[in-house]
C-alpha cells in the first residue's frame, strides 16, 4: 500500500494523505480481548469501511477512534500528531463525529433541537450572554440555527424539523443521527451501521447521502456495515475484522476475493 | 377557535426563537403579567381575605415557583434527582441573614440575589459526586448533602449570630422607602418585590433553557454518554446545572424567610421539604418552566383548598384532611407519572392543542 | 495544634482502651442497629433485584406495618390474629403496587418508577395517619412472645448489658437472611425470581409471569418490613420518624451495592458500627449529633471511589 | 383536570370568603388554637388541643361563653410545621382573633414580631423565646406562667435541695431545635455560680427514637443528675433508653413538656422513679375537670378519648384556655365591651388575676400557683412541682418551687435587650 500523499482508488477517486493511523491497537475488557493488535489508517476524503461478523471489534474500534474506549496498547495518530489520551469531548472538538448503531438520539428533544446540539461545540456566547438571549447571543443563535436549517433541507427532513425525536420511525430517527453528526462539521464522520434494520428504498437513500456529504462537504468517512453490497458501492477501502484480529485490509474488490474474509462470512470451522 | 395559529408565519428565526411565538400566547402571557402586577396587589384574589390571600397564598406560591423553577433545571432539564432542595434553601437563607448582618445598609433586594450565589457555591461543591455516579446514587448523595447541611444550621452557631434561640430572625430593611422585610412590610410590598425577582429569574431560566447551555443539560439528561461524544463537557454541564439550580433555591429559601415567614430555625428545611418541592416539579411537569409555575401553585393550594372544603361542605376536620390531602397528593404523583410524565405543562399544551382544532375533533 | 491531631488520632483510641467494656457496649449498639438497618436495605435489594425498582417506600413499609399490627391490636384483635391480618394487609399493598403502579409504568425509565414510590410513600403516611392516627404506639412486644429485659455480663469488673430483644432481634434477623436463601435457592418461586433478576427476557420466555413475580418479592419486602418494624419497634416504639431513620438504607446500599444480599448485610454493619463509634469518639470533635449525616457523607466518599458498591460488578458503559 | 381545578379553586374561595363572614358576627370572642393532631409531634398536640377546646366548650355549654359572649375556637391544624402556621395565621388572624397559641417554639418566634403590627397578643404558655418574659421590652408576648429559664432555675433549687448542686455534674438532654437550646445560655451562667458543671446532650429532631448514642455518651461521661428539654416521641424513648443503661431513674428529670402520661406510658413500669416538672395540676378531681367531663366529654362534644382526660397535658391545654378566659374576662369588664379585640385583649392579659380565691371559685383549687397578671413581668414567675412517675401515674412529690428570680431576672433583661439590639424599630412599653 502506498504511503504517498495522495491515493487514487481503483474507481479513479483522488484520496489525499493518512489523516489517522491506527497503530498497533489493543483493547482488553477484564480478561476479554476486544481488540488484539490492530493497524490501519483512514487518509483524506476517503469513505472508509470497517466490516466483520458479529463481536468481531468494530464498534469498539469506532470507540477507541472517538476515545470512549481507551487502548491498553497502541497508539493513534491524527493528523501527523501521536494523539494523547484524550476525553470524548476533546475528540469530539478535534472535528471526529459520529453516528451509533443503536440510535442515540436525544429522546426530549425536536429534530431541530438535536442537530442543534450538534452546533455545541461552535457556540462561544458566554453564559451572562445566554441569560440575556439578546444581541450577539441571539446573533449566534440564529446563525447556527440557520446552518442547521440547511443540513436538515440537505437530509430532506424538513418536515419533522418541531417533532420530538422519540416519535419518529426509525429510517427518520437515524438520519436525525447524521445530520446531527453533519451539525459539528466533522472533519472525520464515523457512522456505526448507518442503514441497519432499513428496508432497501430507505438504505438507497442513506447511500445517496452518505455519497453527497463525502462529495460536497469533503468530509472523511469511517462505516460500519452489514450489508456487502452497499460497502462495495461506498467504499473506498475497506477493512475487516474478526474476533478482534485484522483479516484484511484494502479495496473493496480486494478484500472481497480474500480467503480469510470468505471463511469469516460462511462461517467456516476454524 | 380561539386559538389558532393559522395565518401567523415566522419569516425569520429570530421569530421562531421566541419564547412565545403564537400571538395568542403572547397575549395569554401579557393578561398573567397585568393581573399579576395591576389587580393581585391591589384587590389579592377575589372572595378571599386580602392577608390571606397575599400571605397564605400568593407571596409562598410565587416563592415556591422559583423554588420549582431551580429544582426543574436540575431534575427536569438535567435529569439529575436531587432531595437536597430544603437544605440548599436554607443555605441561601443562612447566607442572607449573615449578609444582612454584616452589611446592614446594603440594598436587601441585592443581598437576596447575592445569597444565592452561596447556595450556588455550595450546590456545585455537593452536584461533584455527579460527575461520577447516576441517578439513585446521585440521591444518596443529594441526601448526604441534606443531612450535612440540616447538622450545620444546628451546630455551627456562626450561622445564626449564636442566638439562642438557633433561630435567624429578619431585620426590618427598607428600599427607597419602602419596608420591604420585617413584621412592618406590607403583603403587597413583599409580593411586588417577590414577583419582580420571580418574573426575572423566570426569564433568564428561559432563555437558559432555550439556548446551548439548555441544550448541554438536556444532553446529559437525554444521554450522557453521546453528549459527551458529541463534545458536552460533562462537568461543565452538571456543574452548571448544580449551580444555576441552586441559586434559583438559594434565592427562593432567603426569599422565603425574609418576605415571607419571618424567622425560620432547621424544620423550615428539613427533607419534608424536599420531597415537597421534587411533588411540585413532577406534578408540575419536568422539564417545563411553565409547569413549574402550575405545579407550585397546585401542591401549594390544593391542601389549603381541600381543607377549606372539607370543612364547610362536609364539616370533616382539618386532621383528616391534612392525611387526605397527603393520600391524594401521593395518589396525584403516581397517576400523573402514569399517564402523563410531563405533568401539568403537558396537559395544559393538550387542552391548547385541541383548542387550535376545535370545533373539528380531529 | 498538637492538642487537635491528639484528639483526632490519639485521644479517642486511648479512651477504647481506657475502658473496654463501654468499647464492647458502643459495638454491640452499633451492631444492633446495623442489624436493623440491614433488614431495610434487604427489603430494597429485593425489590431491586427482582424488578429493577428502587423503593423508596420500603422505609415507610417499615412503619406502616408495626402500625398496623399495633394499631389493630389497640381496636382489641388478638396480638397473632393482628399478625396475620397485617400480613394480609402487606399482600394487598403489594398486589396493589404491582396492579396499579408498577404494571402501568412498565418501561418506564428507572427515574419515573423511583419518583413513582415517592409517590406511594406519601399515600403511606397519609394512609397510616389517617387510620390509626399520628400518635407514637408502643410495641406489643410480649403479646407477641417477644423477651423483654436485659442480662448482664461483667468482663473483669466492667459491664456490658445485653437487651434480650436486641438478641432476639438479631437471631431472627438471621433466621430471616437464611430462609430467604433457602427460598431463592431451593424453591421454584425463588429460582424464578432469579431468574428474573439476572434477565427479564429470559425468564419471559421460560414462561414466568413477571406480573406475579413483582407481587411475590413486593410481599416478601412486606413480610421484610413487618419484621423490621416489630424488632425497631420493640426497640424505640413505633412512629412515623422512623421514616427518615430508616433513609439510612440508603447509604447501606451504596455500600453493599444495590444487588447484593450479603453486601445489605455487611453494609448495614459497616454501617450501624461505624457511626456509633464515630459519634462516641470523635463526634465530641464537631460538637456530636454527626450520627444524622455520618452514613450519607462516608457512603458518598465511598461513591468517588468505588461506585459499584462492595458488591457489586464492575460497570461497563456501553453505546 | 384542569376544569377541575379552576372549578375546586373558585369554589373555595367562595366558602372561604363564606365562612369569613359568618365568624364575624356579634358578640363573639374568636379564639383561633394552632394545634397540631398530625405531624412528628402528633401525640403531644392531641392532648393538648383537647384541653384547650373543651374548656371553652365548656364555657360555652355551662355560661354561655364569657361575659355573656359565646367563645368561637376555630382549629388550624399546623402540623408543627412553621409554613403551615403562616397558613394558619393568615387564614385566622382577619375574623378578630384575640390572642394566639402557637405550643411551637418556631412559630412562636415567627409570631413575635408580627404581634405588635397586627395588634393580636401572644400567650406562649410555658415555651418559645424566654426573654419575652420581659413585659417592656415586649409588649405583646407572654409566657405566663413560668419562661424555661424559671422552670430550670426551680429545677436546679430542687437538685439542690435533694443533695446539693455543688461540685456535680448535670447532664443536659434536649432536643435539638430552638426550644431545647434555650435553657443553655441559663446553665452556662449558672454554672460556674452555684458551681455544677454540664455535659450535653443533644437529640436531633430525626434521631428522636434512635438515641442509644447519646445515653452511651451518658454512661459514659456518668453524669450525677440528669435534665431533659424533650418533646413528643423523644421522651419515651430517652425513659427507654436510661432504663436500659440502668441510670438511676429519680436522677432524671424532665421539664414540663418532658412529663406527660403520653410520654411514660409507654415506658410503664421500668420508668418508675423518673420526675417530671409541672406547672398545672394532674387528674379529673378539679370541679371544673368535672364540669368538662359533663358538658363536652359525656355529651359527646369533645375528641378527647376519655381516658386521657385529666392527664397532664390534657390539663395544661385547659390551664391555657383558662388564663385566656380570665384575660378575657378581665379585658371586658376594663373595656366594659361583650366582644372584645386584640389589643383590649393584651391589656387582659397584663390585669387578670388568678388569685388562690379565683382558683377555687373555677374549681380549680389547688390547680396552680396563683399568678396575676402584669405589664412589666410576662412570665408571671410562675413556680413549678415535680412529680414522680409510680409506674402507672404520676404522684405529686414537692410544693411549688418558685424561680430564681434574682439570677433569672438579669439574664432575661439582658437576652430581651439582645434581642431589640438589632431592631432599632422595635416598640417597647414602659409600666408605671
Amino acid at each position: 500500500m502506498s504511503t504517498a500523499e495522495t491515493f487514487i482508488t481503483p474507481d479513479g477517486r483522488t484520496i489525499g494523505a493518512v489523516m489517522m493511523e491506527m497503530k498497533n491497537i489493543t483493547l482488553r475488557f477484564g480478561g476479554v480481548v476486544a481488540i488484539q493488535d490492530i493497524s490501519f489508517d483512514i487518509r483524506e476524503g476517503e469513505i472508509r469501511a470497517i466490516i466483520g461478523p458479529n463481536g468481531a471489534g468494530k464498534s469498539s474500534m469506532l470507540n477507541v477512534i472517538n476515545g470512549f474506549y481507551h487502548p491498553q496498547e497502541g497508539e493513534v495518530w491524527f493528523r501527523g500528531a501521536k494523539r494523547p489520551s484524550m476525553k470524548p469531548y476533546q475528540i469530539a472538538k478535534q472535528g471526529i463525529a459520529r453516528t451509533f448503531q443503536n440510535i442515540a438520539l436525544f429522546k426530549g428533544m425536536t429534530t431541530v433541537e438535536n442537530v442543534m446540539t450538534g452546533r455545541q461545540l461552535m457556540m462561544k456566547k458566554s453564559f451572562l450572554w445566554q441569560m440575556l438571549r439578546v444581541g450577539p447571543a441571539m446573533t449566534e443563535e440564529v446563525e447556527h440555527r440557520r446552518r442547521c436549517e440547511e443540513i436538515i433541507d440537505f437530509l430532506e427532513i424538513q418536515h419533522i424539523r418541531k417533532e420530538p425525536v422519540g416519535s419518529l420511525p426509525y429510517g427518520l430517527q437515524k438520519r436525525v443521527e447524521l445530520a446531527r453528526a453533519l451539525a459539528m462539521e466533522p472533519k472525520l464522520l464515523l457512522l456505526d451501521e448507518p442503514m441497519a434494520g432499513m428496508n432497501v428504498e430507505e438504505k438507497e437513500d442513506m447511500s445517496r447521502f452518505i455519497l453527497d456529504v463525502n462529495d460536497q462537504y469533503g468530509t472523511t468517512i469511517a462505516l460500519i456495515e452489514h450489508d456487502m453490497s452497499v460497502v462495495m458501492d461506498l467504499a473506498d477501502r475497506v477493512v475487516c475484522l474478526d474476533y478482534g484480529k485484522m483479516l484484511a485490509d484494502g479495496t473493496p474488490s480486494e478484500v472481497q476475493k480474500n480467503q480469510a474474509v470468505i471463511d469469516a462470512y460462511l462461517g467456516v470451522e476454524h | 377557535m380561539f386559538y389558532r395559529e393559522a395565518g401567523q408565519y415566522n419569516t425569520t428565526y429570530e421569530q421562531d426563537l421566541q419564547a412565545f411565538p403564537i400571538k395568542q400566547d403572547k397575549i395569554g402571557i401579557a393578561i398573567w403579567l397585568v393581573l399579576a402586577y395591576l389587580f393581585v396587589p391591589f384587590f389579592g384574589i377575589p372572595g378571599l381575605e386580602y392577608g390571606f390571600a397575599m400571605n397564605a397564598i400568593m407571596i409562598p406560591v410565587l416563592i415556591f415557583t422559583i423554588t420549582t423553577i431551580g429544582l426543574n433545571i436540575l431534575v427536569g432539564f438535567t435529569g439529575q434527582i436531587s432531595l437536597g432542595t430544603g437544605a440548599f434553601m436554607g443555605v441561601g437563607a443562612y447566607a442572607c441573614y449573615k449578609l444582612t448582618s454584616y452589611f446592614p445598609d446594603t440594598n436587601i433586594i441585592i443581598l437576596i440575589l447575592a445569597s444565592g450565589f452561596v447556595s450556588a457555591i455550595v450546590g456545585a461543591l455537593f452536584g461533584l459526586p455527579s460527575l461520577r455516579i447516576k441517578g439513585f446514587y446521585l440521591v444518596v448523595a443529594t441526601l448526604a448533602a441534606q443531612f450535612f447541611l440540616e447538622w450545620c444550621f444546628i451546630r455551627v452557631g456562626w450561622l445564626y449570630n449564636y442566638n439562642p434561640s438557633g433561630a435567624i430572625e429578619v431585620p426590618q430593611r427598607e428600599v427607597l422607602g419602602w419596608i420591604v422585610t420585617g413584621a412592618s412590610a406590607e403583603p403587597m410590598t413583599r409580593y411586588l418585590v417577590v414577583l419582580s425577582i420571580l418574573v426575572f429569574l423566570a426569564i433568564i431560566a428561559g432563555n437558559l433553557t432555550r439556548g446551548r447551555i439548555g441544550r448541554s443539560w438536556m444532553m446529559i439528561r437525554d444521554m450522557d454518554i453521546a453528549a459527551e461524544l458529541i463534545g458536552v463537557r460533562p462537568l461543565t454541564a452538571k456543574l452548571s446545572a448544580f449551580a444555576v439550580s441552586s441559586y434559583f433555591i438559594g434565592v427562593s429559601g432567603a426569599l422565603m424567610v425574609f418576605m415571607w415567614l419571618g424567622a425560620a430555625e432547621v424544620e423550615s428545611f428539613d427533607v419534608n421539604h424536599s420531597f415537597l418541592y421534587l411533588f411540585m416539579v413532577i406534578l408540575g411537569g419536568l422539564g417545563s418552566i411553565t409547569g413549574s409555575f402550575m405545579g407550585a401553585a397546585f401542591i401549594w393550594t390544593f391542601p389549603i383548598i381541600l381543607k377549606e372544603l372539607g370543612k364547610s361542605w362536609f364539616g370533616i376536620n382539618a386532621t383528616v384532611m391534612e392525611n387526605v390531602s397527603l393520600v391524594a397528593i401521593g395518589v396525584m404523583i403516581v397517576v400523573i407519572l402514569i399517564a402523563e410524565p410531563h405533568g401539568m405543562a403537558r396537559l395544559w399544551q393538550i387542552v391548547k392543542q385541541k383548542l387550535r382544532i376545535w370545533p373539528f375533533p380531529h | 495544634m498538637t492538642d487537635f491531631l491528639y484528639s483526632i488520632f490519639v485521644g479517642p483510641f486511648a479512651d477504647m482502651i481506657a475502658l473496654p467494656d463501654f468499647l464492647m457496649q458502643v459495638l454491640w449498639e452499633g451492631f444492633v442497629a446495623g442489624v436493623l438497618y440491614a433488614l431495610i436495605a434487604l427489603g430494597f435489594v429485593l425489590i431491586f433485584k427482582a424488578s429493577g425498582v428502587f423503593n423508596f417506600a420500603q422505609g415507610i413499609m417499615v412503619v406502616f406495618s408495626g402500625l398496623t399490627l399495633v394499631g389493630l391490636y389497640e381496636l382489641g384483635v388478638p396480638a397473632f390474629m393482628a399478625l396475620i391480618i397485617t400480613l394480609g394487609v402487606m399482600y394487598v399493598l403489594a398486589f396493589s403496587v404491582e396492579r396499579f403502579v408498577l404494571r402501568k409504568l412498565v418501561n418506564q425509565p428507572d427515574i419515573i418508577l423511583f419518583m413513582a414510590t415517592i409517590g406511594l410513600t406519601n399515600i403511606l403516611i397519609g394512609l397510616g395517619q389517617w387510620i390509626f392516627g399520628g400518635e407514637t404506639k408502643t410495641m406489643i412486644t410480649e403479646q407477641l412472645w417477644l423477651p423483654t429485659g436485659s442480662s448482664v455480663w461483667e468482663p473483669n469488673g466492667g459491664l456490658v448489658i445485653f437487651q434480650h430483644i436486641d438478641i432476639a432481634a438479631t437471631v431472627i434477623a438471621v433466621l430471616m437472611i437464611v430462609g430467604l436463601g433457602f427460598f431463592f435457592s431451593y424453591t421454584k418461586v425463588g429460582r424464578a425470581l432469579r431468574a428474573v433478576a439476572d434477565d427479564h427476557q429470559a425468564s419471559l420466555s421460560v414462561g414466568i409471569s413477571l406480573n406475579q413475580i413483582w407481587v411475590i418479592v413486593w410481599f416478601a419486602a412486606g413480610i421484610v418490613a413487618l419484621v423490621t418494624g416489630i424488632m425497631w419497634g420493640a426497640r424505640s416504639d413505633v412512629s412515623f420518624s422512623l421514616q427518615i431513620i430508616a433513609l439510612k438504607a440508603l447509604p447501606v446500599l451504596v455500600l453493599g451495592g444495590f444487588t447484593s444480599i450479603p453486601g445489605a448485610i455487611v453494609g448495614g454493619l459497616i454501617i450501624g458500627i461505624g457511626e456509633k463509634i464515630f459519634e462516641i469518639y470523635w463526634g465530641p470533635l464537631f460538637g456530636s449529633g454527626v450520627e444524622g449525616w455520618f452514613a450519607y457523607v462516608i457512603a458518598l466518599i465511598f461513591l468517588l471511589f468505588r461506585p459499584q458498591g462492595l458488591f457489586g460488578d464492575k460497570i461497563i458503559e456501553r453505546v | 383536570m384542569l376544569k377541575k381545578l379552576i372549578v375546586g379553586v373558585l369554589g373555595a374561595a367562595l366558602v372561604t370568603g363564606a365562612s369569613y363572614e359568618t365568624a364575624k358576627a356579634e358578640d363573639t370572642l374568636y379564639v383561633p388554637s394552632l394545634s397540631y393532631r398530625t405531624g412528628p409531634f402528633a401525640g403531644a398536640g392531641v392532648q393538648i388541643a383537647n384541653g384547650f377546646a373543651d374548656y371553652f366548650a365548656m364555657l360555652n355549654a355551662r355560661d354561655g361563653g364569657i361575659g355573656g359572649a359565646k367563645i368561637i375556637m376555630e382549629e388550624c391544624e399546623t402540623a408543627y410545621n412553621a409554613q403551615k402556621g403562616v397558613e394558619c395565621y393568615e387564614a385566622t388572624k382577619g375574623k378578630g382573633a384575640l390572642v394566639y397559641n402557637p405550643y411551637s417554639t418556631g412559630i412562636t418566634l415567627q409570631l413575635i414580631p408580627k404581634a405588635p403590627v397586627d395588634e393580636i397578643p401572644i400567650l406562649s404558655m410555658g415555651y418559645g423565646l424566654s426573654a419575652a418574659a420581659k413585659g417592656e421590652t415586649f409588649p405583646w408576648t407572654f409566657t405566663y406562667p413560668a419562661s424555661y429559664w424559671s422552670q430550670m432555675s426551680s429545677i436546679l433549687k430542687y437538685i439542690d435541695a435533694n443533695g446539693g448542686v455543688k461540685g456535680k455534674k448535670i447532664g443536659f438532654i434536649y432536643l435539638d431545635v430552638g426550644y431545647g437550646k434555650e435553657p443553655i445560655p441559663l446553665l452556662e451562667a449558672l454554672g460556674p455560680k452555684m458551681g455544677f458543671e454540664v455535659a450535653y446532650f443533644p437529640v436531633g429532631v430525626k434521631e428522636m427514637q434512635a438515641q442509644s448514642a447519646q445515653w452511651l455518651n451518658v454512661r459514659k461521661e456518668r453524669p450525677d443528675w440528669m435534665v431533659m428539654w424533650g418533646f413528643g416521641a423523644m421522651n419515651a424513648s430517652a425513659i427507654k433508653e436510661a432504663a436500659k443503661i440502668r441510670y438511676p431513674m429519680d436522677k432524671f428529670i424532665g421539664n414540663w413538656w418532658a412529663a406527660a402520661d403520653v410520654d411514660l406510658r409507654p415506658v410503664g413500669e421500668s420508668g418508675k422513679g423518673y420526675i417530671g416538672a409541672n406547672f398545672s395540676g394532674i387528674g379529673t378531681d378539679f370541679p371544673a375537670v368535672q364540669d368538662m367531663i359533663k358538658h363536652v366529654v359525656d355529651a359527646g362534644n369533645s375528641k378527647a378519648d376519655p381516658a386521657d382526660v385529666g392527664g397532664v397535658l390534657y390539663n395544661r391545654g385547659m390551664f391555657n384556655a383558662v388564663i385566656v378566659a380570665e384575660a378575657i374576662a378581665a379585658a371586658q369588664n376594663a373595656t366594659g365591651k361583650k366582644s372584645i379585640t386584640g389589643a383590649d385583649m393584651r391589656v387582659g392579659l397584663e390585669t387578670f388575676d388568678l388569685s388562690a380565691a379565683r382558683l377555687g371559685e373555677l374549681g380549680l383549687a389547688g390547680f396552680t400557683a396563683p399568678i396575676k397578671g402584669d405589664c412589666a413581668d410576662h412570665e408571671g414567675a410562675g413556680s413549678v412541682f415535680m412529680q414522680q412517675w409510680n409506674g402507672s401515674s404520676w404522684d405529686q412529690i414537692s410544693d411549688p418551687i418558685a424561680p430564681m428570680t434574682d439570677e433569672v431576672g438579669p439574664l432575661l433583661t439582658d437576652a430581651a435587650a439582645q434581642y431589640v439590639s438589632d431592631k432599632p424599630e422595635w416598640k417597647t412599653q414602659s409600666c408605671n
